[in-house]
């Protein structure tokens, strides 16, 4: 097991290796290079050969490299251009806040997806099978900036139930130690401070979680047919358990499976940055920052948190693998 | 349809020396070590004559498939010689050894998985022509196919259909015609009946036969049931963990069989006569097949053998002795087994006596994680 | 430990001859949305008394699996008609509702499948496969269910049955698995036990171990079997009485020695005759017989053998008898579905009509 | 220069609110602040929290462009206009408890003409190179700033190197802020970094912003993208109406007007035209903005060396071509919000400067194309740039005016070839090196004074050529015009001396002039107090919230 | 009478036992696709999404017939009240968008780009993918792992990212748009394609190609890719409709097809969302739309997978 997880982690290297030369070469093949960028359209030639002077920019593309990998080493990314702080500082305050908002988004998924999975599988051929895949199918397609849209319309400005957009109210006088709003609310106590970042998450939870939850019963309904057919199961039967027994232990249990690994995928991909979800509900975390560092040609954010993600990706994969073995015997990992 | 002239039939056709699969199994931490061997094939020597047949048995596992593959070479031999036709197979370059194919065929156990399902039945057959250049121009292919066709019983309307839309039966009859469409010496058939029913592996049996007579092959038959494997064998061999057990002609075989094993084996094939069923003395055996990664030491077979002795069983390797005129056996008590020396011990005192265990044989298949589960990504959120 | 196991020595039900299943023309048809139905069990007559072992035989797709599935209730809820009287212990199956099958499924009949691996959940222990047959029929507490677990896998054969209990089906060898799904088969004693070719997916030599663990069984506790099978060595070595299928109806019935010695349905014949023998000598050519299963006619255009029959005439077809191919006695204790029977008994070497292959 | 920068402007001004009843206002930004220190800053969104912590010695009336005494209360400017006397108000103490007076004055624009290394680099200290130009550390620079002498502690000289028009408006920028010398001081204020890739800003700009204004610097939640500052009690003026106020940054204008209506934000700028009527119907308040903007499409004429713009449009007929053919008045009227009008010219009518009397294009397509006949350019291919991503003042939908341009320039006989490019940096860089045919850009005036507009664009930028924006044209009258009016100090003086620029400027048609759009913010029902200012450089401390 | 019927009866079972041992009576061979497609033909999934598919492939090449104007036609000069131009107006059945354009003939019209769009990348996306997967199930051993380590790295990058750095490097127009889509298709073929040739290269028949003396890169494109491909097809069918949807999103992120006047659902739709809150219908024909089509594929690829699927081979 340990030599399994060491082994994928070893992985990692040549992976980050790649990407960081290929982040590299992208930025500087980009007109203009770092300095345009920064220094906007008003540099002169001289401000420009200033600036690449002072970064150390006018140095030999493999040297710059190789100073880039040094201080990655040391999880030094350099600075955002545009807020002037440190990417891996930057990444911290962002990246608990879309932690959080996967695992609403996936909790959410989840929750809705699998049983309605089951339902669609169970009921092969009747509405609700139908309506399950017509449903989602309306998940994946909508896009999410309209989905946002009716999702405030409905619950924040109609009936006012949900906060609409943000991470917590700004009357309410919270304390954040970790960025985890969440937690931080639950750490000093202030349970007010706490539910209202949970409410915080509804909305764009739900309309991050459209697109797994799609997927999510896509699989559960695929894979509980196949289960359903399976000779185990009629074994099971053949022994006259109890439907329930038959249900939980012999069906939902094996058709989870191929459900887990989706699970892993899906979370790995919001967790490397809902863009739009989280621009649209001005929700301060990884996805609103990389849409930034876009929009500003904040190269060294980009380069940073992108490196990062990719860590974060490769390691929910690796997660991922362990709970298939924990789930599947027959995959044990040795 | 007759083979090329052979040259003057000077010694067997297929000879195979000490010949050796070994599977290694990898493991490791960044690149993969191997840390151990999966032996399904340790040794073996045989020899089979133009025009025979040599009939392979054994149990599942044992290495049969792995051995005539080996001979092919589609799998590569660990050690050991493959000499068709006077030529070492095993060390021959890939172009050359791509033409050698032509005349050494197989039938293969699935006649479903084994047949191109995008492929009709005439580029089937033609396919091989075509990869050795043979068959000469259109008209003559496909006067060529009519015969394959006529020869396994099929008719020509099979050539435009697809091997789905065939019976168990007539798809064996296909890749049999296949393998015969380039007129091969040798054939290696494995297990070329056990997916069919009854009715219709006899009629499968029966034009094997009926295209040995015809065109003069040579056949190695792999099958795990030796009535079968009795029924058209000139010479058996029996397998065990890799090994040859015991060879000998069939009918000297099966009147005496002189290997514990074979013994058990003979015993344990149900026949379809309720009065022979009745009085026919069992041998059981205990436990199952051993793990070809570890095999037991000495004797392969000693942990299941009920005539085990406490001397030699445990620590010598037999060798395959001549014990009567051509009749092979690797046992080192053969022949007080054969007199009637020894008796066997019931399959519960073998069980008791070897504490029987049973490493897992099931699957333990590495998941690529990344090879499932793609999903269309949909991630623009 | 529960007193009552699967096969103590005296059989409960030893001297009672009231057969403990009774299967009377069972039918079970395949509808398919926008597809001809298939009819898979066509009027399938057939009973088993306490302690007895029948065969059904016959060819791939005649209805043998289906029929067991129908009698255990394990069938497809849609797309299925099932239709003729199911009785075990004289209570009606068919129609029975899912509660009161389940109550009788693994309790009072139980069944054994062909593929031991498949049949067995992969990712849950055998001690919990095997312990939650005895939670739900015989209302053990986990510590109870266990013990009792072990003793099974014990009686059945199985090695160091405690660490067995704690292993997943992957790591069992395949003679262990069957073993293992014969264990939980016979957990509580059933009264009835089908199995459906249980010996197919294993070698030889494992076979034979499990030909030879059933055939304990039966013998020792009483328990009526349902032996499912294309091979007719086992039904040879194992059965009383053999039903031989085709095409989703019994054609023959009789007892196995009969049977064997004095096949009467040109099937059955067939069958004998293109089975290799070990006593046969090399050479001696097969008689199969000719085509396959596919080429069968249904059964209302008369008999859907005909089509493959040597001793075929005209009066096989429906129209030209005017009534279907009945099954009639024929003689003591056996029962035929043909009009035109074959005399001579079927030695492999002597075929019963010339001209046979193809 | 930028021909874009329309969120700058002056600080808050003097409060006149009347001390409403106290609570939070929370406001809806459309981005993130980069920090709080305004000399560095460059963007309008940080501008827009400095501007209610610092003040500046000048700042603008409420809802105007003019002038007005903050800081300074009075200010004397000599006969040559290069020394400025500012008589500072007494009394003002920083958020600190420092003391407001001549030498912080001093001091603060010392440290800007002081800046060295990183912070005299033009990412750092834009706006003081763009209106002072060069600093100590840079004598081939030439710099406007000559010193800056506080002669007693209420009493501060500014002396300048030559006469400008930009002088003393510049005072009023927030940039120009004075902020506290020993906040400045203590928290490291001048001490750059240079990690890595960028600029890294001091713990000052970041955490201790100190300054004299109605607000103090409260929090900045970067997670929950919240900028707070609170009331400062200690006040010289009207103290503010609101105990706190919020900005919240929403980029979405559908999310920030569906959280006004939600009730969880009291107001927000940046209105979508599409959105008054809906808003104002919900009971919001929708408060224009003066329009103090211009949108125009640029024209390039192929003048700049590595850039391969359309030579046709060296001909002016085929300028004029282009300019008869847009339809103004249909632009105004259906993609502009109400209060918006055609341009005729460069400058808003409010700017001094402005006439009637310059050559108009009027909508004219068969014009359009007897000229593009004449000129021998019918069909003449048009590489048509456009930004997208982004919403101006004086452009709210790029794409919808490009849609409509693009077609009333197809309609005379054009061919047009579109890019599209995300705003920043990527389309002003393209533009602003010269690489569009045409393309669209506007400008929002700092302050009033005509320079402001027609200087930026149109003055000679070396060489005897305009900038590469638009394709370097070269107009001698257009520049001597512009440079007389620049360097006439005598404000009156100047107002003819812009009109003949103008004048000028549309006879040579450097580039052709569309439209003046006013915007607008919004608040809640219950929020009053928020003038609107056309430089967006709103006073919140007059904001209260009533139940 | 009755002998005469009998001799007649003795033919038919003559009949049926010439029969016997013959392959199946009826017409020519049915190759697996044409069973497949037999099969899809009696799915009512299949037909739906078919039907959809056809439907919208029909509006598409009839647009100049189909659609009541010019799409490009403004009807701006007409107007005099500002912030009446989109919505309902009489004369156009789904009204008018924010410069008065008819919306039914911009939808109709719409049509084609947006399945330009979503053809064409998924076809570059396939190609791409499936080259390199064909590279890593091919060749196996060190090919193998440098392409799925490199496909690995695409994989880390956010879709989006990629997709804009890419408009970034080529420019901005439909095409470098519909390149940017396909890079994130990338991956995911060359994953699919691989895992199914991998599981197909020890195939029997693959095996058996290899006895036969068959080349191998006649084994590896003649028989294994194309047993390969219908995760590969049924995948493509499921990328068209989100190349769509991706399109939709990149629109809003205003780096769709710089010519905005050529009408596409995914540019209308994110221009539409500027007037969101009075004229929602300019919004929800074209997401409809989208919603439609990309129903209309994933019906056909869901119907695809089970009918390509082996298990339900007979
Ligand atoms: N490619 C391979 N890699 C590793 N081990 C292999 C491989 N092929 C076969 N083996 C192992 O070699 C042994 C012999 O296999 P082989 O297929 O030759 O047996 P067999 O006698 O043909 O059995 P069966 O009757 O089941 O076909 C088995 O233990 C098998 O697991
Ligand atoms: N679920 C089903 N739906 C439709 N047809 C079915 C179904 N199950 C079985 N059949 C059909 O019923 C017939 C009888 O099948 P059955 O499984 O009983 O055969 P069998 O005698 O058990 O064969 P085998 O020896 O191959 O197990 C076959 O023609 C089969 O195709
Ligand atoms: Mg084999
Ligand atoms: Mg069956």
């Amino acid at each position: 097991m340990l030599r399994f997880i060491v082994r994928r982690l070893l992985q990692l290297i040549p992976i980050l290796l790649g990407l960081s030369v290929l982040l590299f070469a992208w930025l500087r093949a980009l007109p203009g290079g770092p300095a345009q960028a920064a220094l906007g359209e008003r540099a002169t030639p001289e401000d420009i050969a200033r600036y690449n002077e002072t970064f150390g920019l006018d140095q030999p593309v493999l040297v710059q490299y190789g100073k880039f990998l040094g201080r990655a080493l040391q999880l030094d990314f350099g600075t955002s251009s545009r807020t002037g702080q440190a990417v891996t500082t930057e990444f911290l305050e962002r990246f608990p806040g879309t932690l959080e908002l996967t695992i609403f988004a996936m909790v959410f998924a989840i929750g809705i997806g699998i049983p309605l999975g089951y339902l669609a599988a169970r009921r092969h051929g009747s509405w609700i099978d139908s309506s399950s895949v017509i449903g989602s199918l309306l998940g994946v397609a909508i896009p999410v900036f309209f989905l946002a849209y009716l999702l405030r319309l409905l619950f924040a400005v109609q009936l006012g139930w949900l906060p609409g957009s943000g991470r917590q109210d700004v009357r309410i006088d919270a304390t954040h130690i970790t960025n985890f709003f969440v937690l931080d609310g639950l750490m000093t106590r202030e349970f007010d401070a706490a539910w209202d970042a949970v409410l915080h998450l509804v909305l764009p939870g739900i309309a991050l979680g459209t697109i797994p939850l799609a997927i999510i019963v896509r699989i559960t309904r695929a894979s509980v047919l196949d289960v359903v057919n399976e000779d185990y199961v009629r074994t099971a039967n053949a022994k006259g358990l109890a439907t329930a027994t038959v249900r939980r232990r012999h069906i939902i249990r094996n058709a989870l499976l191929p459900v887990s690994t989706t699970i892993g995928l899906q979370t790995g991909l919001l967790l490397s940055g809902a863009v739009l979800t989280e621009t649209v509900f001005a929700f301060g975390g990884v996805g609103s920052a990389l849409r930034d560092a876009i929009a500003n040609r904040d190269y060294a954010l980009l380069q940073g948190f992108i490196l990062i993600l990719a860590v974060v990706y490769v390691l929910v994969n690796l997660l991922v693998d362990i709970s298939y073995g924990l789930l599947d015997p027959r995959v044990r990992v040795r | 349809m007759t083979t090329e002239p052979t040259s003057p039939a000077s010694g067997p056709l297929l000879q195979v020396q000490g010949l050796q699969v070994h599977f290694p199994i990898r493991r490791g931490l960044f690149v993969d070590r191997t840390v151990g061997h999966v032996r399904a094939v340790d040794g073996v020597d045989l020899s089979i004559d133009r025009g025979t047949t040599y009939g392979l048995v054994g149990e599942s596992g044992c290495g049969k498939s792995t051995l005539g593959r080996a001979i092919l070479r589609l799998t590569e031999p660990t050690a050991g010689k493959v000499l068709f036709d006077g030529t070492d197979v095993a060390s021959l370059k890939p172009e050359p050894m791509r033409h050698m194919r032509r005349r050494m065929q197989m039938v293969f156990q699935d006649p479903l998985g084994s047949l191109d399902p995008r492929q009709d039945v005439e580029s089937l057959l033609a396919e091989p022509l075509h990869a050795h250049g043979l068959g000469g121009d259109k008209p003559a292919i496909a006067r060529r196919l009519r015969e394959l066709l006529d020869a396994v019983g099929l008719p020509e309307a099979a050539l435009r259909r697809y091997p789905h839309e065939f019976s168990g039966g007539q798809r064996q009859r296909i890749g049999i015609a296949r393998a015969i469409t380039v007129e091969p010496d040798l054939l290696i058939a494995d297990e070329p009946v056990s997916a069919l029913d009854v009715s219709v592996q006899a009629q499968v049996l029966n034009l094997l036969e009926e295209l040995q007579e015809r065109l003069g092959l040579t056949y190695l038959v792999i099958a795990h049931d030796l009535a079968v494997v009795r029924h058209i064998s000139d010479v058996v061999g029996v397998m065990y963990l890799g090994s040859l057990v015991e060879q000998a002609p069939a009918d000297a075989l099966y009147e005496a069989p002189l290997h514990p094993y074979t013994r058990a084996l003979m015993s344990a094939v149900p026949v379809p006569d309720p009065v022979l069923e009745d009085s026919r003395e069992r041998i059981l055996l205990s436990g199952d097949l051993p793990s070809p990664a570890n095999p037991p030491s000495g004797c392969r077979f000693h942990t299941r053998c009920p005539w085990r002795q406490e001397t030699r069983c445990d620590d010598e390797v037999p060798v395959l002795r001549e014990l009567a005129p051509l009749h092979l056996v690797s046992c080192h008590w053969a022949e007080d087994i054969r007199d009637g020396r020894l008796l066997p011990k019931s399959a519960d005192e073998v069980a008791a006596i070897q504490g029987v265990s049973v490493g897992p044989t099931g699957a333990d298949q590495p998941v690529d994680s990344m090879i499932g589960g793609v999903d269309e990504p949909v991630e623009f959120r | 430990m529960n007193g009552s196991t699967a096969f103590s020595a005296a059989p409960r039900h030893a001297a009672s001859t009231t057969p403990v299943l009774e299967v009377e023309d069972l039918s079970v048809r395949f509808t398919r949305r926008g597809e001809a139905g298939t009819q898979a069990v066509d009027g399938v007559s057939f009973s088993v008394a306490p302690g007895e072992t029948i065969g059904l035989v016959g060819e791939s797709g005649c209805g043998k699996s289906v029929t067991s599935l129908a009698v255990m209730g394990l069938l497809p809820k849609r797309g299925v008609q099932v239709a003729g009287s199911v009785r075990l212990d004289g209570q009606e199956l068919l129609g029975a509702g899912d509660r009161a099958l389940r109550k009788l499924r693994g309790a009072d009949m139980a069944m054994v499948f062909q593929d031991p691996l498949s049949s067995l959940n992969p990712t849950v222990t055998i001690g919990v496969q095997v312990t939650e047959v005895l939670k739900e029929h015989r209302g053990m507490s986990g510590k109870e269910a266990t013990e009792e677990a072990a003793d099974l896998l014990d009686r059945v054969g199985i090695p160091d049955p405690r660490r067995r209990l704690g292993e997943y089906p992957h790591q069992l060898s395949g003679g262990m698995r069957q073993r293992a799904l014969i264990a939980m088969a016979l957990a509580c004693s059933p009264r009835l036990l089908i199995a459906d070719e249980p010996t197919t997916a294993l070698d030889v030599t494992i076979q034979a171990q499990i030909l030879e663990l059933l055939r304990e069984l039966v013998q020792g506790s009483g328990t009526a079997l349902v032996m499912i099978t294309h091979d007719l060595g086992v039904v040879a070595g194992l059965c009383d009485r053999v039903h031989v299928m085709y095409a989703g109806r019994i054609i023959e019935t009789a007892d196995r020695g009969d049977l064997f010695a004095r096949p009467r349905h040109p099937y059955t014949g067939g069958l004998l005759a293109s089975v290799p023998r070990l006593d046969t000598t090399r050479g001696t050519p097969l008689t199969p017989i000719r085509g396959s299963a596919r080429d069968a006619i249904p059964w209302a255009q008369g008999c859907a053998f005909a089509p493959r029959c040597d001793s075929g005439r005209d009066d096989c077809l429906t129209e030209v008898a005017g009534s279907t191919v009945p099954l009639e006695s024929d003689g003591a204790g056996r029962e035929l579905r043909c009009r035109h029977p074959l005399t001579v008994p079927p030695v492999a070497g002597s075929p019963t009509t010339p001209g046979a292959d193809r | 220069a930028s021909s874009d920068r329309d969120e700058s402007g002056t600080a808050a001004g003097e409060s006149s609110a009347s001390g409403g009843g106290g609570g939070t206002f929370v406001f809806g930004a459309a981005g993130d602040p980069t920090m709080f220190d305004p000399a560095l800053a460059t963007d309008g969104e940080s501008f827009r929290v400095t501007r209610q912590i610092y003040e500046g010695l000048l700042t603008n009336a409420p809802g105007t462009a003019d002038l007005e005494p903050a800081l300074a209360e009075s200010y004397d400017v000599s006969e040559d206009g290069l020394t400025y006397t500012f008589a500072l108000r007494e009394g003002v103490k920083f958020h600190d408890g420092t003391d407001f007076n001549a030498e912080a004055v001093c001091f603060n624009f010392d440290r800007q003409y002081n800046f060295t290394g990183l912070a005299a680099s033009p990412a750092a200290s834009e706006y003081w190179q763009n209106n002072f130009g060069g600093f100590a550390s840079t004598p081939d620079v030439p710099s406007l700033y000559a010193g800056c002498e506080a002669t007693d502690a209420a009493t501060a000289v500014i002396t300048l190197t030559e006469t400008t028009s930009r002088f003393p408006a510049v005072l009023a920028l927030p940039s120009f802020a004075i902020q506290s010398p020993a906040a400045l001081e203590q928290y490291k204020a001048d001490e750059l970094g240079g990690n890595g890739d960028a600029l890294t800003y001091s713990e000052y700009a970041t955490a201790h912003p100190t300054g004299t204004g109605p607000f103090k610097f409260g929090s900045w939640d970067r997670g929950n993208k919240t900028v707070s500052i609170v009331k400062n009690a200690d006040y010289w003026g009207e103290a503010a109406g609101v105990d706190e106020i919020v900005f919240r940054s929403i980029a979405d204008g559908n999310t920030r007007r569906q959280e006004l209506q939600a009730g969880s934000i009291d107001g927000y700028d940046l209105v979508a035209p599409a959105d008054y009527q809906a808003l104002e119907q919900g009971g919001f308040q929708v408060l224009p903005r003066d329009p103090f903007n211009v949108l125009y499409l640029g024209m390039n004429g192929g003048g700049i060396e590595g850039t391969s713009a359309n030579p046709a449009l060296q001909d002016v007929r085929v300028r004029q071509a282009i300019a008869h053919a847009i339809d103004r008045d249909t632009i105004v009227r259906s993609l502009l919000p109400e209060g918006a009008e055609a341009a005729i010219e460069f400058v808003p009518p409010a700017v001094d400067g402005w006439t009637q009397d310059v050559t108009q294009y009027a909508y004219d397509p068969e014009r359009s194309k007897s000229l593009l006949a004449e000129a021998g350019a019918t069909g003449t291919t048009l590489r048509f740039y456009y930004p997208t991503d982004v919403s101006r003042p004086y452009l709210p939908d790029p794409a919808a005016m490009y849609e409509v341009i693009s077609k009333n320039l197809t309609d005379a006989g054009f061919t047009v070839e579109p890019t599209s490019l995300p705003w920043n940096p990527d389309y002003l860089d393209a533009v602003q090196a010269g690489q569009a045919d045409v393309h669209l850009l506007g400008w929002t005036g700092d302050y009033n004074d005509a320079y402001n507009f027609i200087g930026t664009f149109f003055a000679d930028a070396g060489g005897g050529k305009m900038k590469a924006e638009f394709g370097g044209w070269s107009a001698p009258e257009v520049f001597s015009s512009l440079a007389a009016g620049d360097s006439e100090p005598d404000v009156e003086a100047r107002g003819p001396l812009y009109e003949a620029a103008n004048k000028a400027i549309m006879d040579f048609l450097p580039a052709v002039p569309i439209s003046h759009a006013p915007n607008a913010i919004v608040v809640a029902e219950n929020v009053s107090g928020l003038v609107p200012s056309p430089l967006s450089a709103e006073d919140f401390s007059t904001v209260t919230i009533s139940e | 009478m009755t002998a005469a019927l009998g001799s007649t009866r003795r033919d038919k079972i003559d009949e049926l036992a010439a029969r016997a041992g013959q392959v199946p009576a009826g017409g020519g061979g049915v190759s697996l696709a044409r069973s497949a497609f037999r099969r899809l033909r009696r799915d009512p999934v299949a037909i739906i999404g078919a039907v959809i598919v056809v439907a919208f492939l029909l509006v598409a090449a009839l647009a100049p017939w189909l659609a009541p104007r010019d799409p490009l036609e403004q009807a701006l000069l007409s107007e005099v009240r500002q912030g009446s131009i989109p919505g309902s107006r009489e004369g156009f059945p789904l009204g008018v968008d924010q410069l008065g354009r008819d919306v039914l003939s911009r939808l109709i019209y719409g049509s084609r780009q947006s399945l330009l769009i979503g053809v064409v990348s998924t076809v570059l996306g396939a190609v791409a993918g499936m080259a390199l997967g064909v590279l890593a199930g091919a060749f196996g051993g060190w090919v193998d792992t440098v392409v799925m380590r490199f496909v690995d790295i695409l994989l880390s990058i956010p879709g989006l990212l990629m997709a804009i750095s890419i408009s970034v490097l080529l420019g901005q127009n439909q095409y470098a748009l519909m390149i940017a889509i396909a890079v994130t298709q990338v991956p995911v073929f060359a994953r699919l394609l691989r895992g199914s040739m991998l599981s197909q290269r020890d195939s029997d028949y693959a095996l058996a190609a290899k006895a036969l003396g068959v080349k191998r890169s006649r084994i590896v494109l003649g028989h294994v890719l194309p047993n390969s491909l219908s995760p590969v097809i049924v995948q493509a069918t499921l990328s068209l409709a989100t190349a769509i949807i991706e399109a939709a999103a990149l629109s809003f992120l205003g780096l769709g097809d710089p010519d905005i006047s050529r009408p596409e659902w995914g540019a209308m739709l994110s221009s539409a969302q500027a007037v969101l809150s009075f004229a929602p219908m300019l919004a929800v024909y074209p997401a409809l739309c989208i919603i439609v089509v990309a129903l209309g594929f994933t019906l056909l690829g869901e119907s695809l997978r089970e009918a390509l699927d082996p298990k339900f081979r007979r």
